[in-house]
């Protein structure tokens, strides 16, 4: 019954969020304080793998909205990977694909901010 | 006509029951994963408004979800006593702009127009706000 | 006093919904998971009941689950419009015997008087029954 | 939202049922017809992995409790493995574990059936 789960990974200065579970206006402070803290610590080239992202909400969609902006003025990227088809479908409403970079698989997303060192 | 509902206090703890109490109907109603991911995420949008704006977070108050059915269409009427509010009066956002100004928010009442087929507002002098969405069986 | 409800149709496929509004709610009284599995074991148990027993499989058929709580104790009544049944009436089975002579069925009942610190059942003229559980919180 | 889910392994004669999701009056059926069918085929020789299962209820425990006798009338067995604490308490509170055995791991209930060839 815990909903929903983070779970960080580092490695070479990338951060990698692991999302598990329902993103909605309940879970959604979870994730904003994940990546206040990323933030804080001066990490700003982050991956988040949704493969066990089960649900997500606008409340979800939010936060990666909130700290957009600030990662890339700092010249990092929030980058997505291994969505659902379920959970694609809600990014791909609202045309959120223009704004982020979605990947197949977190492999891809690490590769792509290695090559841009 | 088939009635079922669920009277929850306002906290987005409850959202996940919510979810899974429409999910299990708009199944058995006929409609596909899709579409039933579309509701429930409509349902969410409703509930989530209401425990944030009509109610201010005050978790004394309520919130019924009445899901009606009959052949073709599938209802959702969402009931609180809180402040007034008619969805038909937010304008949908220009997605474009949205996204490269990074806004933030204002995306739920676009998201339960765009995922279901009807969004109706109705007030009852008792104070009571009820938002119906419907959507369609299209076998 | 908090309360709040689920009303549906008597049918196997809404368990789940029920067996997660309930949840979330002990939950959110302080009952860790053990508790929690108790509460909704029980729950499950007796709308099982209603819907076989009680209501003999009719979909048409309502049951109204709901839970009450204040500081101590997590109230749920189960409610239905079917054959008059008393719990309290049922023996409880020897679980010896029972599985030395490889019985099946007639667990529910015990389950929720054994799951349970309280079961107790309620008549109403107006044909409405209605099996109150409770537990306590022992912090 | 598929709640329960069978999955039927079979190697030297054993028949492991691998077990997903919530087991209640609706779903046990299922389990009913995945043990009625070993039972045509003349495979009494019975495994059941509850890895995956979150769940049980009476209506679960009382397919087992059907089957058992016709089982083991024909010198087979039904032994269950890898039991979450949660669903394993239900068995416990009810005395099962005199009748059925339980191990951690779905190997030793195989190697159990091996030796007993
Ligand atoms: N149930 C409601 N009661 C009162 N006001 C509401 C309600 N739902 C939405 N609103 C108002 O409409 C605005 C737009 O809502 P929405 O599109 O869901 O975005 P957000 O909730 O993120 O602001 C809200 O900011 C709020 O002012
Ligand atoms: N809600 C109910 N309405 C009518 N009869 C019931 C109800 N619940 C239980 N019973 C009766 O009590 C008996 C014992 O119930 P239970 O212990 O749950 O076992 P089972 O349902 O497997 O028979 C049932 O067989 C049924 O005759």
């Amino acid at each position: 019954m815990s909903e929903f789960k983070i779970g960080v990974r580092e490695a070479e200065g990338i951060n990698v969020l692991e999302l598990k579970g329902y993103l909605d206006a309940h879970t959604a402070p979870k994730l904003e304080e994940a990546f206040s803290s990323l933030l804080s610590l001066k990490q700003f080239r982050i991956v988040v793998n949704c493969k066990d992202l089960s649900y997500i909400s606008s409340a979800g969609l939010g936060v990666f909205m909130a700290y957009i902006e600030d990662v890339r003025q700092n010249k990092g990227d929030i980058k997505l990977t291994n969505m659902s088809p379920k959970v694609y479908n809600v990014f791909d409403l609202l045309g959120f694909p223009l704004l982020y970079e979605i990947f197949k698989d977190e492999r891809e997303a690490v590769t792509k901010f290695k090559d841009s060192k | 006509m088939h009635t079922e509902s669920i009277n929850i206090e306002s906290k987005t703890e409850r959202l996940i029951a919510v979810r899974d109490f429409v999910s299990t109907a708009a199944r058995e109603f006929g409609f596909g994963d899709e579409e039933i991911s579309k509701i429930a995420l409509a349902v969410d949008e409703a509930c989530t408004n209401i425990i944030k704006h009509a109610y201010n977070f005050d978790p004394a108050k309520k919130i019924t979800v009445t899901v009606k059915r009959n052949d073709k269409a599938f209802e959702i009427s969402i009931q609180d006593t809180g402040k007034q509010f008619n969805p038909a009066g937010v304008q949908s956002p220009d997605m474009k702009e949205y996204l490269s100004q990074f806004r933030r928010g204002g995306l739920g009442v676009y998201l339960m127009k765009t995922l279901m087929d009807k969004v109706e507002y109705n007030f009852t002098p008792g104070n009571a706000n009820e938002v119906r969405l419907t959507k369609y069986l299209t076998r």
